[in-house]
């Protein structure tokens, strides 16, 4: 039992990381109607930058804080240069074109921090576990993630939900013609919106960096993750793809846990070995699959927010 | 450039080598991985030959060199593209290099039906040991199983009564497993194989591996992987109380990254750049003078390959056309590694020792330091299975 | 039949008889459920209660495609064609559709008679012959609502649902319009949806008219304009429409 | 009257020219690797071809049709594996199985549309990749070598370079001018009126829904010959074959080529990959120029010109490169 929570708060703890960079990706799907693959490559750019200030000003949270200005400043600069011509064109453009800026991001990171990657330290006492409930172990710093981004959830939940842009943002999500028609200057909120969104992207890679490791490429397979989030829990919709990152986030962990023993039970035991994380991977595009052939629209489609 | 280099090169054989009768050039064929997060590797690699060529001369046999470098990108498929570029287009002389188990064994095929020599770097896959060995295909790295056997047996030393066992799925992840498993004597209390190379994240693994609570953890994670481990390892509290045993893990490229956290982790290798011999000071002194850094043991089974082909072409003269006797040449191991002592098994898999190697901090550096010997003239398990044609 | 989206009833326990040979107009105001109803006859959308018959046959579970083999064919009120296409093109694909199955690979369609040839005679029914390989983007407004016709004509129908074929139309359009439609009325029953009351009580022979998804009044022209119900929700409020319009 | 001496024409002429006289060339110069890349791009061209039959002239856009790839390749290996060498066995099975995957995958996902499309079809083909991951006899993540070619017996002898090549060639041609006749035909035509117009074409009687199922059948049967071949081709097969940034390329093949044309694919599969081979090279003799020596180092960005390559290209010029060379009428 006290196991099963462990593995729980692990499932919470990729679900917020997911939350994370699929709130992102959620809005500027839902507003922009971009679809952006080269939304990983923010959560890439913002490990490198943090990376980068922690080593300048040795410490942990200034180097996070200038990573995130950093990040929401490429951010900014990526959707008016690249990402403003392809507003309006159908989904196969931005897929190849944002494909291109996702190859390009690769080899420009590679150029200017090298080959071999960096990595964050954490401050030392962030090294430990702590006990969360009698006999329940938890690394500190995975707690830290989940609370911060708890926090950053709210924060959120507040700006789109009690603020006049949080307003244009959720009328621009459910229609996006009406927001033209008020007279708003669209160019800019959409230059927010995906400014927010890198922001958002970018802290999932710098607090995500310390555990794993920053390196070209990082943002990809997370990406794929992100986006199933998004599908799952309706495009446009932050409450989706909040409960859809922790529906996903849970279930890759428990795949992960219980799969393997289970398939070992029916095949030999190294047949399992390498069948169990197999089929624990396909759990969630299943899980994916079975959301689109019920719900064609997501969980939470925007429009019923 | 290119043929400025050939010019230069040839210019150069023919001032200092008129002994030689033909003025060819050895063409050498370098496959290894340049992009991607694991470009260190293919760096490394690629410094410490080229380092080793300096160390001859830039001539081979005598003969004047030509080096095309080419990346894998990781991916197999690409692999055998490029060794096909290799054999059918640039008709290279030699392939060397080669990281990867899956890559290795993709380009074998192209490799073995074009009779192309062969001097595998690294990929210790077990077909090469055994059913897929070939006559012109030699290793100066090792088999897959055999660091984490003799891992397996410090363990028996250490009096390791229980194990959970953690690596990535696929071809190597799951030979190291078992070679553990063959030589530990104790009880396996946990195994997983975790997906490879995407899986990132392994909190879910070690909550299972601290509810199992064993005597020992053993790992196997190349490269940046290594890194992530090792790093979640110690912030999941596990470091202070479950020993962590390591095969391939903890290496020079990641020591500077991992610092204090890879101290007292112990790992087994074939090679640590503290063996006291002439050859390995040579090589490392040079190659910490000219890169600014430690090599790693990618670097130094890279190195070992260039004196290596040098006593090959000179055992014939610079005709490369012979190839059996060429072949009778590599058998003999007739150079000298920076490993000491350096012997062929009949599969053409080295037989050597294996150390147990460890993260000391020197003044501000780290470095890895050989502690103790494991395993001496330590033969892969594979080599009866390889039906070597004579 | 009834429709409801959300807590909205769009469709509010409408009965509707529509007899062979006439043209029935539907008159009401905007959000009165016109194209509700249309989607509903037409198979697009499910009614949520009632049934549809077509020809003396319960259409009410069958979908689009199939209602339209049967005979039953529907323009629609915002331009709805193959803009990459040629106008010809468009009609011939409505020719096809009623040509047996489609399942051929191999011979080139455009070349095949059986479905040219129909389609340039619709094409010329609307007077648009001459533009049969324009392609439809570059047609204006007008000539896509002959088109529209054109291609619900070409699928030799027996009902046709016209979903508001004079919108958007200069006066000498709709004049031509309602001229096409006077030729059609004698060999095809109609279901008219119109704002034009000039064109309705010009061509209908029976006016329904629709106002918050019900049937206030059905009848004779001469009636319906007399009707003091209509006249007080519909007509009171047609100035307020010829403003926006 | 048509006038068949357009630049397009010409282009198209002058590049199955060059297609078919390879091998000469690569005999005559003793360069054999010529016709091993050449047959590695024309086997991915069937493969754009077959996914632009779906998403150019069908409005389908797969990302995951590396997955037929796939299935292709591994029935191949597997059956290879398990003893079975004869093509007259692997070919038809491997066909076969593709044909089902893509009713499968495409009466499941017809159902919803736009992005919603994209992302289940990528869903499909990552399981199928993660199977493959799986399967642990044949060789799991590391994928497997087929020792032999597919044996027709004494009817074509595929260990043969040059005929393997021209048998490439030749299934290429030969699925060129299917999808050529194809999109003319009837089926062709209601497959792009419903790109154009899906909800139009059911209200004039089409039932849409099965014609985009048979032509989703057909591109996933055409992609798995080409899975065939790539495995015979490569003597081996991985779940790399299927991985979502190869389904991903060859979307950037179609695109790049000229998407809703036949030809454009083929165009696209060569342009592709011929930059992928030279571009390096490019790089260097451009640095060679510009500041008298090659910088080696230079030689292996070539991706930082890749990637924005294909964003103006995007941006810039929609029809591709078939687009660029008839002009604009293609817009």
């Amino acid at each position: 039992m006290l196991y099963l929570i462990e593995q729980c708060l692990n499932g919470m703890q990729l679900g917020m990381l997911l939350f994370l960079l699929a709130a992102g990706l959620t809005l500027i799907f839902g507003i922009m109607d971009l679809v952006n693959l080269a939304h990983g490559s923010l959560y890439m750019l913002g490990a490198y930058f943090a990376a980068t200030f922690v080593e300048l000003t040795d410490s942990f949270l200034a180097g996070i804080g200038l990573g995130l200005g950093a990040t929401l400043v490429a951010g900014i600069v990526l959707e008016m240069i690249a990402i403003r011509p392809l507003y309006g064109r159908d989904h196969l453009d931005h897929v190849l074109g944002t494909f291109g800026l996702l190859i390009f991001f690769n080899e420009f990171v590679r150029l200017i921090w090298g080959p071999a990657g960096l990595t964050i330290s954490l401050p030392s006492q962030m090294l430990t576990a702590v006990q969360v409930l009698p006999g329940v172990y938890y690394p500190l710093y995975r707690l830290v993630i989940i609370l911060t981004t708890l926090v950053v959830a709210l924060l959120l939940y507040i700006l789109v939900m009690r603020t006049r842009i949080g307003m244009l943002i959720r009328a621009g999500a459910s229609n996006r013609e009406m927001v033209g028609a008020l007279g708003v200057n669209i160019k800019l909120l959409y230059t927010l919106v995906f400014g927010l969104g890198a922001a958002l992207a970018g802290f999932a890679g710098m607090i995500q960096a310390p555990l794993a490791f920053v390196q070209i490429g990082m943002g990809e397979n997370i990406l794929i993750l992100a986006f199933v989030v998004i599908i799952i829990g309706g495009i446009g919709s932050i409450r989706g793809a909040f409960v859809a990152a922790i529906i996903v986030g849970l279930i890759d962990t428990m795949g992960r846990v219980f799969l393997p023993d289970l398939v070992r039970h029916f095949l030999s035991y190294s047949a399992g070995s390498s069948a169990g994380p197999a089929l624990s991977s396909m759990l969630i595009y299943t899980l994916m699959a079975l959301v689109l052939i019920f719900r064609p629209e997501g969980l939470f489609p925007a429009s019923s927010k | 450039m290119k043929r400025i280099l050939l010019t230069t090169c040839a210019a150069l054989a023919l001032a200092t080598a008129p002994a030689v009768a033909q003025q060819k050039t050895v063409k050498i064929g370098f496959v290894s991985t340049f992009s991607g997060p694991v470009a260190a590797i293919g760096n490394d690699m690629r410094n410490s030959f080229e380092l080793a060529l300096d160390h001859l001369g830039r001539k081979l046999g005598g003969l004047p060199v030509e080096v095309i470098y080419e990346d894998d990108q990781i991916k197999p498929e690409v692999g055998v593209q490029k060794v096909q570029k290799l054999i059918e287009s640039d008709k290279v002389d030699f392939i060397v290099g080669i990281i990867w188990s899956n890559v290795l064994l993709a380009s074998l095929k192209p490799i073995i039906d074009s009779k192309t020599f062969t001097i595998v770097t690294n990929a210790g896959a077990s077909q090469l040991a055994g059913e897929m060995c070939s006559p012109y295909v030699f290793s100066t790295a090792w088999n897959n199983d055999q660091t984490p056997q003799a891992i397996g047996l410090y363990m028996n030393q250490k009096n390791v009564k229980t194990a959970f066992l953690i690596g990535p799925n696929y071809a190597a992840g799951k030979d190291m497993l078992e070679g553990v498993e063959a030589t530990f004597k104790g009880k396996i209390v946990g195994r997983e194989l975790t997906v490879w190379p995407t899986q990132l994240d392994f909190s879910a693994e070690l909550s299972k591996a601290r509810n199992a609570k064993p005597d020992a953890v053993f790992a196997f994670y190349p490269g940046g992987a290594g890194i992530q481990f090792i790093t979640q390892y110690a912030q999941s509290g596990l470091k202070s109380t479950i020993p962590l045993y390591t095969a391939f893990t903890v290496d020079s490229l990641s020591l500077p990254r991992l610092k204090d956290l890879a101290v007292g982790i112990p790992g087994a290798q074939q090679w640590v750049r503290d063996l006291p011999n002439e050859a390995n000071k040579r090589y490392v002194n040079d190659f910490r003078a000219k890169y600014k850094t430690d090599p790693s043991f990618y670097g130094s089974q890279t190195y070992d390959a260039a004196p290596l082909l040098d006593s090959v072409v000179k055992a014939v003269k610079g005709d490369l056309t012979k190839k059996d006797e060429m072949r009778r040449a590599a058998e003999k191991a007739d150079f000298k590694s920076v490993r000491g002592n350096f012997k062929f098994g009949p599969n053409h898999i080295p037989i050597q020792n294996f150390y147990l190697q460890e993260a000391v901090k020197d003044g501000e550096e780290f470095r890895l330091k050989t502690v103790a010997t494991i395993v001496e003239n330590d033969q892969d398990k594979h080599w009866q299975k390889c039906k070597m044609p004579k | 039949m009834t429709k409801r989206f959300g807590g909205v009833t769009a469709s509010d326990n409408i009965v509707l008889d529509v007899t062979a040979g006439e043209l029935h107009a539907i008159i009401g105001p905007n959000g009165a459920g016109k194209t509700t109803l249309i989607g509903q006859l037409s198979g697009e959308i499910v009614p949520d209660a009632g049934r549809v018959y077509f020809d003396g046959r319960e259409v009410t579970a069958l979908p689009v495609f199939r209602r339209s083999a049967l005979g039953l064919a529907r323009s629609f009120q915002i331009t709805s064609l193959f803009l990459d296409f040629t106008a010809l093109d468009n009609v011939a694909l409505a020719v096809q559709a009623h040509a047996g199955h489609s399942f051929h690979f191999w011979r080139d369609a455009r070349e095949e008679g059986e479905l040219r040839e129909p389609a340039r005679i619709a094409l010329a029914g609307v007077g648009l012959a001459h533009r049969a390989d324009e392609i439809v983007a570059n047609m204006s407004h007008g000539e896509h609502r002959q088109l529209e016709l054109a291609m619900a004509l070409a699928t030799k129908p027996r009902m046709l649902l016209l979903d508001e074929p004079m919108a958007g139309l200069g006066p000498e359009e709709s004049a031509r319009m309602v001229q096409t439609l006077r030729g059609l009325k004698r060999d095809i029953t109609i279901l008219l949806i119109e704002h034009d009351m000039e064109a309705v009580f010009a061509l209908a022979d029976r006016i329904s008219v629709l106002v918050y998804g019900r049937v206030i009044a059905s009848g004779l022209p001469a009636d319906i304009r007399a009707n003091a119900e209509v006249r007080q929700a519909y007509l009171g409020e047609q100035d307020v429409v010829a403003e926006h319009g | 009257m048509k006038v068949w001496l357009t630049p397009r024409n010409a282009f198209v002429v002058a590049l199955l020219a060059v297609l078919a006289l390879l091998p000469v060339y690569s005999a005559l110069t003793g360069n054999t690797f010529m016709v091993t890349l050449f047959t590695r791009i024309i086997i991915l061209a069937i493969a754009a071809v077959s996914l632009n039959l779906i998403m150019g002239f069908g409005g389908m856009v797969s990302f995951g049709h590396a997955a037929y790839l796939g299935i292709g390749g591994y029935v191949v290996g597997i059956l290879a594996k398990e003893g079975i060498d004869t093509g007259f066995i692997q070919w038809p099975a491997a066909l076969v199985l593709s044909g089902l995957f893509a009713l499968g995958v495409g009466a499941l996902s017809l159902r919803t549309r736009g992005v919603y499309f994209i992302m289940i079809t990528l869903a499909f083909a990552q399981m199928v990749y993660y199977i493959a991951n799986g399967l642990d006899r044949y060789g799991g993540d590391d994928g497997l070598t087929i020792q032999r070619r597919s044996d027709f017996g004494g009817l074509i002898n595929l260990s043969n370079r040059t005929v393997y090549y021209y048998l490439c060639l030749a299934l290429l041609l030969a699925t060129v001018y299917f999808v050529w006749r194809m999109v003319k035909s009837r089926f062709g035509l209601v497959i792009q009126g419903s790109r154009s117009n899906d909800r139009r074409m059911r209200a004039i009687g089409f039932s849409t829904f099965r014609y985009k199922l048979t032509c989703f059948v057909i591109a996933g049967v055409l992609c798995g010959l080409s899975g065939v071949l790539l495995a015979n081709h490569t003597n081996f097969i991985s779940p790399a074959l299927m991985h979502w940034t190869r389904s991903g390329d060859l979307i950037v093949m179609a695109v790049l080529g000229g998407m809703g044309t036949v030809f454009g694919p083929v165009i696209g599969a060569v342009a592709l990959l011929v930059l992928e081979e030279t571009l390096p090279h490019l790089i260097g003799f451009v640095s060679y120029v510009l500041i008298g020596k090659e910088v080696v180092a230079a030689k292996e960005y070539w991706q930082l010109i890749l990637g924005p390559m294909l964003l103006l290209i995007v941006i810039y010029a929609r029809g591709g490169i078939e687009g660029l060379i008839a002009g604009s009428r293609r817009g």
